[in-house]
C-alpha cells in the first residue's frame, strides 16, 4: 500500500514510444472519420427527431477516444460518461447498434432503453455511457478492482479463463472534475493501487461555464491528481500521433505498476454542449480557431504528407465511411421497435413473485450484442 | 409546564423564533385570488421567475443558485434575464457539485439568508441527499430550535422526453416520507407562481418540484403577485362518479382522462393537490363522500410512493365512504425506458387513467 | 414475437445471462429448514457473520468492505476474524468515501464479482445514494440486460440508543420505492444468517437493513448453512384478533405487544415479512382473511412509508375482508431525538401498538 | 473571480506574528484545562450511562481549538464534526449547557434532542456539531458565504446591523477528508472567495484507521488545497503559541483577501475514537510519546519558567476548574428531562395543518441559549 511519489509526466518525456506505424495512423484517420461522419448524422436525425432526450455529440474530441483506446488491450475495460459515442465506435461498436439505440430500436446496443448517454458493449468491455456528471468514476475503479481480483487474488477470471494484468480507461469531462465522487474514487485508487486511468476531456467547458469559472486552479489540473500521489499527464489531445506518443508508455507503467493515472486531455468540442445549446457563452473565432487545429485534418495532411495517403485515398476512405454510416442509419431506421412487453423485462436478473405491487417481471430478448 | 426552568419560557409566536423576518403572506380564499382567466399568456418557465423576480426585489436576503442559472440563463431557461437584473451575486453560477452547493446554501439560510436552490434535474439531487435530507429538514430539531433553515429547494422532476434511467427521478416517492420539510408539485403556471411565491416566504425548508415537460405550458397567469398557501387542494374539475387525486404534471393527464370519460358519462371530480406536504386529505375525504369511489394517479413508482400514501390516510380519514377499494395508477414499476413507446406507456397516461376509472365504475356500479 | 429481428432470441433460463455463474439455492419448506430451537446460542452479529464467511469460503468471488472491517474487526464486530480467515484482499477497509466504494464495488459486480459492501450505518449510505439508487437497480435495464450487479449493501439500519438525528436513519420508506432492488430486514438471529446467505447468492442488489440495537441478541442458530427465500413470511405468533405486520426490529415489540395483549384474551397474529421486496402480501391477506383485522408496524416514518404500502396492497388484495379500517404504526413524524425518553416514545414501541391493538378491537367488537 | 496563486504558507513565515501577551496565555490554559476537566468527567460520566449515544472526546487535541478560535473575533462563525465539546467550550458554550445536552436534558445547548454530536451556540456563532462525516465542510462554505454576501450585497447583516469582514472556521478530521463534500466546498470556495478556512485537525487515525491507510499522499495534506488554489497550511497543533503565530495572520490574510484556507493540523487524541474504541490499533507507547508532548503541561511549564505562573496558581486554576465542571456536572444532574410533549417542537418553523398523516407539530420552550 507504499505509493510512487507523485512524478510529472509530460508528453516530451523520456519514457516516450516510437511514432507509430502507418497502417496504425490510417485506422486512426478511419476511426476518426467515422465519428465523425457518425456524429453529423447523428445531429441530422435528432433535427429531425428521430433521437429523444439528451444527446450530446463527440465532433472535435475523436483523437480523445481513437488515441487512448489505441493504446490499451481490446480486452481492457472502458467506461465513460454520456458523451459516449466516441468511445462506442472507437472500441468496436457497430454504427448501427449505436444508431439504433438513439433510434430506440430493438436492435440498439441497450435494446432501445437506454438511449444516447447509455452506450454499453459487453462484447467490447465498453460498461457505459453514464448520465449523472461523475458518476462512472467510482464505477471504473471497480472495474480496475476487478481486473485486479482476478489477477491476484482468484488467479483466473470469474468466467475459468487466464487472468490478465490489466488497465482500465475512465473518462469524464472538465465539469466532472468538481464532483465529490471523482475525488473519493482518487483517493481510493491511490490508496489502494488499483490501476485505471482517469482520462480527462478538457474541453474548457462544463454546458456553458468555462473551465476557469467552474474549477480552481484550472491552469494546473494534474496538480489536483499529483496531490493524491498519483504520477499524472497532461497532453494535447488534438494531435493524435503525440497523444500515442505520450499515453502509450504511460498505460504501460499504469499496467505494470499497477498504479492508478490522471490524465488532463486537452481537446475541443465543435458542437454545442447537447443538440439544444445556443452557445452564446463562446465566440465564433474561439471555434474557429480550434477547427483550424483539427486532429482529423492534421492526421491526414501528414499523411499525404508523408505520401502514405493520397488525395483520392482520402475520399475514398471518405466516402466508404459515409456509406457505411448512411447504412447504419437505414438499418436504424428498418430496425422495430420493442415491444411494450420489453418495458418490464431486465428489471431483475432474478424476477421473484411479489417484488412490485403491480408489476410481474420477465425476461425478454437477448440484448442483440450478446 | 411546572418543570421548565425558570430562565426558560415557551414560544408564543405563530412563527418560530430560529427563523427572523418573516413574513407569511396573508391568504386569500381562493375565489378571492386573482383569476385564472384572462389573456396575459406565459409560460410556466415565465411563472416561475415571476416569482422568483418578484421576491428578490422585495428582499435583498432572497438569491439563486445553480448550474447554468446565469450566464446561461438557465438550462431550461426559468432564470432568463435574471442575471442581468440581479447581477452576478445574487444569480450565481456554480461548479457541478450538487452536494457542495446545496450544502452551501443550507449553511447561508442557517444565517438568516432566503437561498434558492436550481436543480438542474432533481435526478441530480441524488448526490446532494446528505445535506438536503440530513440538514435542511433536521437543522431546526437537532439544533433544538436555535437554527432554522429558510430555502427553496427546485428544479425539474419525473420523466422529461425520453432521458431514460437515471434523469428521470420522481423524488417525491422518496423525499416526502422525510419530515421537516414541506413540498410542492404545481400542475399549471398559475399555481406555479403562486405556490413558488409561497414557497420562498415560507421559513421551511421547500421541495418545489417542477416538469421539464410543463415548462413550456403557456395559461394566463395575472401579472399582480399572488400567494397560493400550502395545504390546499384545487378542485380542476367537478363530477360525482369518482375522485381522481393527483399532483403536478399527471394532473394534466387526470383532465384528459375525465374529457374522455365525460363522453361516455362518467364525471370525475379532479383533485390537484398542489402540495403534498401539507397534504389536503380534508378536501379528498369531502370528494369521496359524494363519488365513494377513488383513483389516486402518481408519476413515482408505486411502492411507498404518495399513492400509497393517499391510500393509507383515505383508509385512516374516510374508509367507511369508500364502495370499492381505493385505486392507485403509477408509473410502472421500472427504471424509464428511453424507447419512445415504452415510456409513454411507463407513465400514468390518460389512457391508463380511463381504464382504471372504467373498471372502478364497471366494479360497483 | 414476430417482429424480433433474426439474429435475436429470447431468453429461455430463469436467470437472466447478464450475470453469470449463478447458484441459487434449493428452498426448503419453513418445515424442512433446520430447527429454530435449539442451544447453539450465538449473536445477531455472529448469525450475520456465519453466512458470509461460508459464501467467502464456497466461492473467491465474494469479498467484504467497508469502513474499519478489516484490522478494527468491525465497527459493530460483525466482521470480526475475517480478516484473518480471509486477508486484506477480500476483507478490505476503505476510507470514508460511501460514494466512491459503493460505486467501485458496483463496478466489480458488473464485472462478475460478489461484493459485501457494510455501510457502518445506513444512515451514511445517503451520501451514496446515487450509485446505489441511480446504478445498481438500473444497471440490467439501462444497459439493456448486458450488465447486472449482483451486490449487496448491508449495515445497521433505524434508531440505535440515542445516536440522534443524523445516524438514525430507516431506509426502507425512502428506498424500497426504487424497481431493481430487493430488500430484506431480520428480525432475530436465525433469519439474519439464512437470509443473508441468499442475498449473497442472488444475483440481484440486495440492500440488507440489520439494527444496532439487535446485533448483540441471541439466539439458537444451527451450524450449517441454511436459506431463506425471500417472499416468505413467517408466522411469528398465531392469534386471530387480529393480524400484526411488520418486519425487522418492531416484530419483537409486536411480539411484546402480543403477550402482553394475550393476558387480556386479544391473540395476536405476528408476521414477520422478512422481506419486503418482494412483499409477501400473500400470507398477509391469509391471515386478514382469518383475523378481519390488521395493524402494520414500521419503525420508519409514516408518510409514504412501507406501512403505506402495505396499506394499499390490502386495499388492493384483502379490502373486502377487511372489518375496520387497517391501522398503522410507525415511529413519530419528526426527526430522531436524542434524549432517552423522548427515543423511546418516538419508537413504535409494545405500549403504542398495544393501545392500537386494542382501539382496532374496541372499534370493531 | 481571479485566484491568488497557490504559496505554501508555514508557521516560520516571515507574516508571523509577535509573541501573545501573558494574559492571552493564562486564558488558554484555563481554556484548555476546562477542556480537559470537561472531557474527563464526560467519559465519566458516559461509563456511568449518564450519557448515551455516540460521544467522542477532545482529550489531547485541547490546543487546536483553543488556539484556532482564540485567533478570531467573537462573532466569526464556526463549525464543526460531532467531536465538538472543546469547540463549544473554547466558543463560550457554558459547560453546564454543554454537559446538560449530553445527559439530555431541557437546559442543553439543544434541550436534549441533539445530544453528544451537537452543540449548537447561537448566541456564540457556533453553528453545531455535525455528526456525518464532511457534511458540516459545505456548510461552514455557507456560514463564510453568507458573511460575505451581507457584507458586499446587502451592506448591512440580515438584522439589520453593520455587516462585518468576518472569517469562518469550519473543522474537520483526517477522516473528513476523503469525503466528496469536501472537495466540493474547497473547489467552490476558492472559485467564489469564499472566506472559510478548513482546519483539518489531524490526529492522524480516522477511527481506527491511521492517515497512511486512508487518504493518498498523506505526508503531504497541503497539497490537496494547493491543487485547488489555496494557500496551504501545516501546523503543529500541540504547541498553542507557534500554532497561533502562525494562525493569526493567517486569518488576518484570509479575511482581508476574502479567501479560503486550508491548514492540516496536526494533533493527537489520548482517548479511543469514541467511547466504545478498544484502541488495538495503536501502542501504549505511541500515546505516551504524545502525552509527553502534551499540550497544557507545555504551556503551563512555559509559564512557569517565565515566572508568570506559579505552582500554587496552577494548582488553584485548576481547583477552580474542577468545581465549575463539577456544578456544571450537578446542575444537568438536576435538570429535568424534556417533556414528551418536545417530541413534536422544533421540527416546523411554521406548523401547518396536515404537515404530517399523524402529528400536529407545535412550539415547545424557547431554547435555554436564546
Ligand atoms: C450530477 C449531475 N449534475 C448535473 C448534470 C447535468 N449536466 C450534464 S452534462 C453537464 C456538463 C458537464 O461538462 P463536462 O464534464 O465538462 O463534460 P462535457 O459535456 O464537456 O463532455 C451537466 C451540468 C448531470 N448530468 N449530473
Ligand atoms: C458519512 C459517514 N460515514 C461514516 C461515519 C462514521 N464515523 C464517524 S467518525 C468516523 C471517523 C472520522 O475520523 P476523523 O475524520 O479523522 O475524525 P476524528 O474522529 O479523528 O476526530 C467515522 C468513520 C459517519 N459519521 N459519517
Ligand atoms: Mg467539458
Ligand atoms: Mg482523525
Amino acid at each position: 500500500m507504499t505509493q510512487a511519489p507523485a512524478q510529472k509526466h509530460s508528453s516530451t518525456d523520456s519514457t516516450m514510444t516510437s511514432e507509430p506505424s502507418t497502417e496504425l495512423k490510417l485506422k486512426w484517420l478511419r476511426d476518426m472519420q467515422l465519428i465523425r461522419e457518425f456524429e453529423n448524422r447523428t445531429a441530422q436525425a435528432y433535427q429531425q427527431a428521430k433521437i429523444g432526450g439528451f444527446c450530446h455529440v463527440y465532433t472535435g474530441q475523436e483523437a480523445c477516444a481513437v488515441g487512448t483506446i489505441g493504446s490499451i488491450n481490446d480486452d481492457d475495460p472502458v467506461v465513460t460518461a454520456y458523451r459516449d459515442h466516441g468511445h462506442a465506435l472507437a472500441r468496436g461498436m457497430t454504427p448501427e447498434a449505436c444508431m439504433a439505440e438513439m433510434y430506440g430500436k430493438i436492435t440498439g446496443c441497450a435494446k432501445g432503453k437506454g438511449g444516447s448517454m447509455h452506450m454499453f458493449d459487453r462484447p467490447n468491455w465498453l460498461f457505459g455511457g453514464h448520465g449523472i456528471v461523475g458518476a462512472q468514476t467510482p464505477l471504473g475503479a471497480g472495474l480496475a478492482f476487478a481486473a485486479k481480483y482476478e489477477h491476484d487474488v482468484m488467479k483466473k477470471r470469474v468466467d475459468g479463463s487466464e487472468a490478465k494484468k490489466k488497465v482500465t480507461l475512465c473518462y469524464l469531462g472538465d465539469g466532472a472534475i468538481d464532483q465529490g465522487a471523482f475525488h473519493e474514487a482518487l483517493n481510493y485508487v491511490s490508496v489502494h493501487n488499483i490501476p485505471v486511468i482517469y482520462i480527462i476531456e478538457n474541453n474548457g467547458y462544463s454546458m456553458g461555464t468555462a473551465i476557469n469559472r467552474h474549477t480552481a486552479n484550472s491552469g494546473n489540473l494534474i496538480s489536483r491528481g499529483e496531490s493524491y500521489g498519483i504520477d499524472s499527464l497532461e497532453i494535447d489531445g488534438l494531435d493524435i500521433v503525440e497523444l500515442y506518443k505520450g499515453f502509450k508508455p504511460y498505460v504501460e507503467s499504469c499496467r505494470e505498476n499497477s498504479r492508478p493515472g490522471f490524465v488532463d486531455l486537452k481537446t475541443y468540442r465543435y458542437q454545442g454542449h447537447s443538440m439544444s445549446d445556443p452557445q452564446k457563452y463562446r465566440t465564433k473565432d474561439e471555434v474557429d480557431e480550434y477547427k483550424a487545429k483539427d486532429s482529423i485534418a492534421r492526421l491526414a495532411s501528414q499523411l499525404m504528407e508523408s505520401g502514405d495517403l493520397s488525395e483520392d485515398d482520402w475520399k475514398s476512405m471518405q466516402k466508404a465511411i459515409r456509406d457505411e454510416v448512411m447504412s447504419a442509419m437505414q438499418a436504424a431506421e428498418d430496425a422495430p421497435t420493442p415491444e411494450l412487453s420489453e418495458l418490464i423485462t431486465d428489471v431483475y436478473a432474478n424476477p421473484e413473485k411479489n417484488l412490485s405491487p403491480q408489476t410481474t417481471y420477465t425476461h425478454g430478448a437477448r440484448n442483440p450484442l450478446l | 409546564m411546572t418543570t421548565l426552568p425558570d430562565t426558560m419560557s415557551m414560544i408564543e409566536s405563530d412563527i418560530h423564533p430560529a427563523v427572523e423576518g418573516v413574513e407569511i403572506p396573508d391568504f386569500l380564499s381562493e375565489s378571492d385570488l386573482p383569476s385564472r382567466e384572462g389573456d396575459r399568456i406565459i409560460q410556466f418557465r415565465e411563472a416561475l421567475r415571476e416569482a422568483m423576480a418578484e421576491e428578490m426585489r422585495r428582499d435583498e436576503r432572497v438569491f439563486l443558485l445553480g448550474e447554468e442559472v446565469a450566464q446561461y440563463n438557465g438550462a431550461y431557461k426559468v432564470s432568463q434575464g435574471m442575471l442581468d437584473e440581479f447581477g452576478p451575486e445574487r444569480i450565481i453560477d456554480t461548479p457541478i457539485s450538487e452536494n457542495g452547493f446545496a450544502g452551501m446554501a443550507i449553511g447561508a439560510a442557517m444565517c438568516g439568508l432566503r437561498p434558492i436552490v436550481e436543480f438542474m434535474s432533481w435526478s441530480f439531487s441524488l448526490v446532494a441527499a446528505d445535506p438536503i435530507l440530513n440538514n435542511a429538514p433536521k437543522m431546526l430539531y437537532m439544533s433544538g430550535g436555535q437554527f432554522g433553515c429558510p430555502i427553496v429547494f427546485r428544479g425539474n422532476d419525473g420523466a422529461g422526453g425520453q432521458l431514460g434511467s437515471t434523469h428521470s427521478w420522481c423524488v417525491e416517492g422518496l423525499f416526502s416520507n422525510v419530515p421537516g420539510l414541506k413540498m410542492a408539485i404545481p400542475s399549471n403556471p398559475y399555481d406555479a407562481k403562486g405556490l413558488l411565491a409561497t414557497a420562498i416566504r415560507d421559513p421551511d425548508p421547500v421541495f418545489f418540484l417542477e416538469s421539464e415537460r410543463m415548462l413550456g405550458d403557456k395559461a394566463h397567469v395575472p401579472e399582480e403577485h399572488y400567494f397560493i398557501p400550502f395545504g390546499r387542494a384545487r378542485l380542476a374539475r367537478e363530477g360525482d362518479a369518482v375522485t381522481l387525486v393527483s399532483f403536478g404534471r399527471p394532473v394534466n393527464f387526470c383532465l384528459d382522462a375525465a374529457e374522455v370519460l365525460a363522453n361516455d358519462g362518467i364525471e370525475c371530480d379532479v383533485l390537484d393537490m398542489r402540495t403534498i406536504r401539507p397534504l389536503d386529505i380534508d378536501s379528498i375525504v369531502d370528494s369521496i363522500k359524494k363519488t365513494n369511489k377513488i383513483v389516486v394517479v402518481d408519476q413515482c413508482w408505486p411502492f411507498g410512493s404518495v399513492a400509497s400514501e393517499v391510500i393509507a390516510q383515505i383508509c385512516e380519514h374516510g374508509f367507511d365512504w369508500l364502495d370499492a377499494p381505493p385505486v392507485r395508477v403509477n408509473t410502472i414499476d421500472v427504471p424509464t425506458p428511453y424507447a419512445k413507446d415504452l415510456e409513454y406507456a411507463y407513465l400514468p397516461n390518460p389512457e391508463r387513467i380511463a381504464t382504471a376509472v372504467r373498471e372502478l365504475v364497471g366494479a360497483t356500479v
